[in-house]
């Protein structure tokens, strides 16, 4: 299936774009999704660190199975401060 | 613009304002009314900061707000709690962050909103991209998480403790 | 009439505007502005409230105001606090105190704030007239420190614990 | 000497007046003059009561001396609430 995947400040500035296309099996996982991903885009993100995956506006663990037209957003860290 | 949804949980790329916030939280019931003001100050780590601006998935963002204002007023039992969240240009000084929270204690509301501010920090999806003398710089992505550097990685002028 | 003496320290008969005080103690420098608004509620220990009525030592109050703003800025680091109280009647869901405190980190702005509240409370010379009800009613005056009762002294409708 | 005393709050409802003048002997503490003046206005607080003294815009002990020209109030407990 293709999911439509978003990107968010530096991984949208890294991946050059918003929103891609990525094609996985049918009921593939978070983690699955994100090694796609990775290949597509292999400066997004060193391999040490994880990539958060939010799915329907929620963060999803890396075992989750994804369904076609899952609302799909990679999320950089969020930005602290005090 | 405006892309606030509901009246109690705002996010605008136009100015905010305090009172707006607190007002909303306001009740003849309570006898306190804390409010928390972000603003973009003129240093961060050593750096001259020009400019910050924020960038929001705000679908989820929005949901994650209204979740924390459910979380606490349950858990602090304080009467309401009313968020605004700055994204776009913020110019320095200006407010990027407004948090009410109003009870009829205190006690109740100087922690709820303190409470609120740190968890907003952690949990709902805003990036701050800092626009610094000489380069510019997504806080929290590029600090410990990334050893990859872009060209125009900051160099910090003092040597702050949690930056690499 | 405004009693006030300095930029910083405001006693006065008319309303507290909040923005006021938030503006006085905002920089470029600081990160954190919290502000506590202290509002008449409708009811205290069970009773049904019409309106408070605040007299001050002035002279002291506005001392002590002083002291306790000049204590938290050297305790806590913070950049500045303002403070501002009003007397004479004050209407349900009015405001009746107003603390702001900047800083450059929130923690500080929030305990900082939090605490000159409790000063506050403990030691200017700044006392409360509840006014319910059938009757009226010096607060803490009244509370514990007098077993002989006035002919208007309180019955409350509820029993709370630390009255008499 | 004659000392000019303040009264307010709860202490000027129950004194009915906001100062009053009080004969203390030259040199008097707190604690001589707050006796004096439950003296003149019993009503003021039970005995058991201590009446706190402010003077000069500050607190004093009972056992400070005082002189002419003191500025002296009788300072009922403060407000408190939460």
């Amino acid at each position: 299936m293709e999911l439509s995947v978003r990107f968010f400040a530096l991984y949208r500035e890294r991946a050059g774009c918003s929103v891609a296309s990525v094609a996985v099996p049918e009921g593939a996982t978070v983690a699955e999704l994100v090694a796609s991903v990775r290949a597509l885009y292999p400066r997004l993100a060193p391999p040490d660190v994880q990539i958060v995956v939010a799915v329907n506006e929620e963060y999803a663990d890396p075992e989750t199975s994804l369904h076609a037209n899952d609302e799909i957003c990679l999320i950089p860290p969020v930005s602290g401060g005090d | 613009m405006v892309i606030a949804m509901s009246e109690m949980i705002v996010i605008t790329c136009e100015e905010l304002c305090p009172d707006q916030f607190t007002n909303l939280v306001r009740r003849d019931t309570n006898g306190a009314v804390v409010t928390f003001l972000g603003t973009t100050r003129d240093t961060f780590e050593g750096r001259r900061v020009i400019r910050l601006e924020y960038e929001a998935y705000e679908e989820m963002a929005y949901r994650k707000l209204e979740e924390i204002r459910q979380q606490l007023k349950a858990e602090f039992g304080v009467e309401d709690v009313a968020i605004g969240h700055r994204i776009g240009v913020v110019d320095i000084g200006e407010i990027s962050l407004v948090v009410a929270v109003a009870s009829p204690h205190r006690s109740e509301a100087f922690n709820a909103c303190h409470e609120a501010v740190n968890r907003l920090k952690h949990s709902v999806p805003i990036w701050k991209k800092e626009f610094y003398e000489g380069g510019e710089h997504w806080v929290a992505c590029e600090d410990h998480m990334f050893q990859e550097r872009t060209e125009s990685s900051p160099e910090p002028l003092a040597a702050p403790a949690d930056n690499d």
